[in-house]
């Protein structure tokens, strides 16, 4: 059953150049507790894509309905994680991770109990009382995850969460990611850079061209879980989903002028 | 109506030796006294900033020199105010350095002279005086309106070559600025006597409180009457004045010298004030496109005064 | 050449900045004394530091100076304090309403190119003379300037609070407690600073409008009476506090928002 | 809902924006003249809109107003070429010399503090009745805030430019001909903005100094003869002016550095 | 013969706690020709020991000899490429490139032939009069690479130069950085976080430990060159590698609590 539905969407910009086209006609499916992963050059519209879902940004035509109903606007059922950590600054980890609960009037002894099973799921009890500027980045991306989570969404929404992380702290991220995507099976569309943390995290990989803003292949991805980045079956399926994405930045570049990268 | 007495009167006046009746009147509390009522007394600088207050309906009485006083009448179309009594005559001289040979006003081509106020009594003589001779400021030679304090101080580095200016600034320039007296305004005035300090009074006060400020003007006269006959004592308490409001004394010679060129009075010699007003007119000082002399029609209003002075058989004063 | 661990070059260069400070302003006093006694230049035009520290010490002795200081900072205290209370939740609404920052901001921008000082002819006309004549002259000088920047900073407030605002539950009125307010508050702090540089300078404009007790008036008296160490004593007296409250009031505040928004 | 693309809304918004403005103007001025006509408030203590409106246009007719607006400028222009002509250098050699803002920069703080109405003492002492005078006053109230923007920004040039100087070769005067100059360029643009600020303010105060030919004067002008049409006209006049040099001078080179550097 | 000599360096730095030992007893030869790579987990002192060498630094104690010479400071003729590529952005990317040589004082049609010639290596004769603000990281960081090889440095540091880039554009640089190593031979000491890109690029990896600042391990490579990030060589090598670098920062930060990353 599909629980997130784009149907014929498009999204054009105003640049103080023109009209920028950046999605059209996109037509896709996430279906319950799918793990989708979106891969694409750089400016192809992942982030446009997922802002659309999110009801941050609205389709210039087209529809998207999640759980049956036409999105009007952003809400909590669908949860955002950025690339940046949005935490708040003037709240320590702790409040951060209750805000949600406090907004919606929750409880305050109940919000402390599911504030601590949520940090400690995200292995950050120490750190409770930490101001955001205090921790790593690493840190705040798992203080924004337990965030999430308080909220308890039914589709969470990550844009390239793990790209400003070093590669060590990303590993220990996939895993608290994987261990809560195990637990929760919520839906989640997860955009990224990285094709090999597509192939590690997702059910199903989409490719989506630098050109006409279309989704130009899919790949689902039928390993079983709890997989690692140097696992030869997602090296292998990443290399064939790289190749073509290699195809696709060449095409791109091509044309703006060489090696534009 | 106006028999009414107000219970707080608010009166403003500068710390200047031509507001005489007003600084001895504090020393001996011979306003609260007569008046029956508490006294408010603000301090001023300048005229401009003390009529804004009167406009603002920030004083009910007030002592003022005629020139700011004509200026907010003609402003406000002969609502806001009147003049209701004089309080001093005489008292403002050119002053030029020691060393000058200038003598007249032709002298001063290519020259600079200050005023102490754009528009005010002095400032209005001297152009005048320059004017009669054919002498225009700008082109001419340069007539700068400045504070009287920065006056003295330029005068001392000869950054002036002359300055047109109230007691005691006359004296302090001659004596502190090694200056000297070229021309004292008495001289250009008939019977030597012209206003430099005027009172005046809100008009709506004047109106609701008819009774009050007869007795305002009694105390005044009474002062007016006081200095004149105790000169000496007159001077002390005067002086003590001055250095509790404005932070300083002045010498004994200074404060003798300009009391001697001040002639204290309760006449608002309503003639001389129609001229002075006539040729700050006739400078661009006063509203345009309006007939000096028909808008300054009961300006002055004097019934009370010869009211006061009838009933302590004194010569009765006119009121244009 | 092995260097010492640079800790003791630190704490050391603190030191020795200060040190460098109070040896350069005493060997200005002892130049400009010498100056004086030599004769260089009139006492009249610049009176010598003995003069001046005589000053300071009569009017510290007297009361006058202290009581003078006090006037104004209470004049200023109350003036500044309303500009906060306006500009602050004004700022707010105008970086988030298009419509009014369009015309009620519009007016701000063009007030703020006003220097308080024009304001003290209506000052004295509308307000009379009286405490609320200055406050307004100083309200004016600062509240467009805490306005404008607090404008500023609600617009720039990073597009990702705004977004993790909704969805996280925080709309209508929690939007504005629990979000736009603590994401500004860098700004805030901007805005009263700068304000409050403002405040100072329409203070000494304020106190022009009559003769009253205030540190700005008693430097305008030292002119009238041609007391230059008076003037000058003042002017001290104006900068020693300036210092203090910028280094205590808002450094203080500076800190407190660098270290918990790692910004300003 | 489909949205239409959202160039058009943008430009609309641009042009509803000015339509606003001008709308909530004449507004403005609708109510004023309606209140003036009602006689609300005392024609003396704030004159109709169209006594303000002649009194512009007399002024402008006549050529009076022109001319007190150019004599300002001029003024103004010189005291701010020179704060100008100092404050750049002094700021950059303060950023990059430690003892020279241990000693010389503490003493340029001090004097920011100080409001420049307060040098008016001073400045009649020092110079006289003279545009030095005047121009002494706006040099004080614009230089400090200039040496110390320019020198907060040269004490923030990212290490990385500092650092690819010498390896780059350049070292000595070319460091700060080829680096440090171009690399504070944003700095000095911030200081020039500050400064100017301030200095249009101080001239305000420059021109209380002794009755002149001057925007200023001609405000305080009509304060002395009670000409409140005449008082507005100058404020109307001055808020202008103000926003013009905004918009126009500094605009230009605030786009200028958010193109080239990316920052400010 | 070797280029770069460090003998018994350490570093000590002040800070806010208190004294921190940061390099201790690093002995380091860098052979002419060579292209060494530095991994180690963060905060180890890679970028203090670059600095050091590059002159940017002076050591507490031990001495750094460079061609013979001890190291006082920083000089042209050790080139530093930093993380972010430290373009001048009032300058446009041909004066960019010319910069050293215009302070050098050489001739001017030399500088032009020069600039040329090295904008071409890097594939950018179309960009010469581009803005800095105008151009993509990629493309910044091939500048900044023009730049140094203008100056022809004997030494070629470089500080994370790709870390900021998306893999498809790291790939290209590596391919870049590759051409000019194997055209001008230059001694290269590299710091990266990313082991493959160790592997992929230098004849030399050490290991620096986040405990000790010592360098606890080294790896040569003996691969031909022209490798590729996937080349089953280089992904076996760096796991080697990884699996030691895990090691130690599980051991640092299992001092520092779960998880610190
Ligand atoms: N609000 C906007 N107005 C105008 N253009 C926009 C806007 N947002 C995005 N764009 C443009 O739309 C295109 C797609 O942007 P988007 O951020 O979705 O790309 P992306 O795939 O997420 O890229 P990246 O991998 O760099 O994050 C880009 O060319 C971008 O410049
Ligand atoms: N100037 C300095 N003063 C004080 N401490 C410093 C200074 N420079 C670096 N450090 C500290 O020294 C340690 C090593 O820093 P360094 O930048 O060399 O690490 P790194 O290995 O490059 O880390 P990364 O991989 O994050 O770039 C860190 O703990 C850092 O905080
Ligand atoms: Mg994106
Ligand atoms: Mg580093």
């Amino acid at each position: 059953m599909a629980v997130v539905e784009l149907k014929k969407v498009a999204k054009v910009f105003a640049s103080q150049a023109g009209r920028l086209t950046v999605l059209v006609d996109i037509d896709l499916e996430v279906a319950d507790g799918e793990f989708l992963c979106v891969v694409g050059p750089s400016g192809c519209g992942k982030s446009t894509l997922l802002n659309l879902i999110a009801g941050f940004e609205r389709p210039s035509s087209g529809e998207i309905v999640v759980n049956g109903q036409p999105v009007t606007g952003p809400s909590p059922s669908r949860f955002v994680i950025f690339q940046e950590p949005a935490l708040f600054p003037w709240l320590n980890v702790y409040q951060n991770v209750v805000f949600g609960l406090r907004m919606a009037g929750v409880d305050p002894s109940e919000q402390q109990d599911k504030a601590h099973a949520l940090l400690k799921a995200v292995h950050l009890s120490k750190f409770a009382q930490a101001w955001v500027t205090e921790i790593s980045g690493g840190m705040k991306q798992r203080v924004a995850i337990a965030r999430a989570l308080a909220m308890d969404p039914d589709i969470l929404l990550m844009d390239e969460p793990f790209a400003a992380l070093d590669a060590q702290t990303r590993d220990m991220l996939h895993e608290v990611l994987e261990e809560v995507y195990q637990q929760t099976s919520k839906t989640i569309v997860f955009v990224t850079h990285n094709v090999r943390e597509a192939v590690r995290l997702g059910s199903r990989v989409i490719l989506m061209s630098g050109q006409e803003g279309r989704i130009i292949e899919q790949f689902p991805v039928h390993l079983p879980r709890n997989r690692y980045l140097e696992d030869v079956e997602v090296v292998t399926i990443a290399s064939r989903i790289r190749d073509k994405l290699r195809q696709e930045v060449l095409r791109s570049s091509g044309e703006e002028g060489e090696h534009a990268g | 109506q106006g028999a009414n007495a107000a219970d707080k009167v608010r009166i403003g006046h500068f710390p200047n030796m031509t507001h005489a009746q007003a600084l001895v009147g504090r020393s001996l509390g011979i306003f609260e006294q007569r008046l029956g009522a508490r006294i408010d007394w603000k301090m001023f600088n300048a005229g401009p900033s003390e009529m804004e207050a009167l406009l603002a309906g920030q004083l009910d009485i007030a002592y003022v020199g005629p020139n700011p006083a004509v200026n907010a009448y003609l402003r406000s179309k002969g609502k806001a105010l009147r003049i209701i009594a004089g309080a001093a005559s005489g008292g403002a001289s050119l002053v030029v350095p020691a060393t000058s040979s200038a003598k007249r006003p032709q002298d001063f081509k290519g020259k600079r002279i200050a005023s102490p106020e754009l528009g005010n009594t002095q400032d209005v003589a001297l152009r005048r005086w320059l004017k009669n001779v054919g002498l225009t400021p700008g082109r001419d030679l340069q007539v700068i309106p400045v504070k009287n304090a920065d006056i003295l101080m330029l005068f001392q580095q000869g950054k002036l070559d002359g300055a047109w200016v109230p007691e005691p600034w006359v004296t302090r320039l001659v004596m502190e600025g090694r200056g000297k007296i070229l021309l004292d305004e008495r001289t250009l005035w008939k019977n030597g006597k012209f206003p430099t300090a005027v009172v005046v009074a809100r008009s709506d006060f004047l109106e609701k409180n008819r009774a009050t400020v007869e007795r305002f003007l009694d105390a005044h006269l009474e002062m007016t009457e006081w200095i004149r006959k105790n000169p000496v004592d007159a001077k002390k308490r005067l002086n003590e004045q001055l250095a509790r409001l404005a932070g300083k004394s002045l010498p004994v010679r200074t404060l003798d010298d300009a009391f001697s060129r001040v002639l204290i009075t309760s006449d608002p010699l309503a003639g001389p004030l129609a001229v002075s007003a006539a040729w700050a007119g006739e400078l661009g000082y006063l509203p345009k496109k309006i007939d000096i002399a028909k808008g300054l029609t009961g300006i002055v209003d004097v019934a009370l005064l010869n009211k006061v002075l009838a009933r302590r058989s004194l010569p009765l004063v006119k009121g244009r | 050449m092995p260097a010492e661990p640079e800790i003791a070059g630190k704490a050391a260069g603190k030191w020795r900045g200060r040190v460098a400070r109070v040896l350069f302003l005493l060997a200005l006093g002892i130049l400009w004394e010498s100056l004086s006694r030599a004769g260089v230049w009139n006492e009249l035009i610049f009176p010598a530091p003995g003069a001046v520290i005589r000053s300071l010490a009569d009017g510290i002795g007297d009361g006058s100076l202290p009581r003078a200081v006090g006037a104004s900072m209470v004049r200023l205290g109350i003036g500044y304090s309303i500009s906060l209370l306006i500009g602050i939740p004004a700022g707010m609404l105008l970086g988030r309403l298009r419509l009014l920052d369009d015309t009620v901001g519009s007016l701000a921008v063009g007030l703020q190119a006003l220097p308080s000082i024009c304001w003290l002819p209506l000052a004295v006309l509308w307000f009379g003379l009286s405490e609320s004549a200055m406050q307004f002259v100083i309200i004016m000088g600062s509240l467009m300037a805490i306005t404008l920047t607090v404008r500023d900073g609600v617009k720039t407030i990073p597009t990702l609070y705004l977004r993790a605002a909704p969805i996280l539950g925080a709309t209508g009125w929690r939007f504005y407690r629990y979000v736009l307010f603590p994401a500004s508050f860098p700004s805030v702090m901007t805005g009263a600073k700068l304000g409050w540089t403002f405040a100072w300078r329409s203070l000494m404009a304020a106190e022009l409008l009559y003769v009253t007790t205030g540190i700005g008036s008693t430097l305008m008296m030292g002119r009238e009476l041609h007391d230059m160490p008076l003037v000058i004593a003042a002017m001290i007296a104006i900068i020693v506090i300036g210092l203090i409250t910028d280094r205590l009031v808002f450094r203080l505040g500076e800190d407190f928002v660098h270290r918990r928004w790692g910004v300003g």
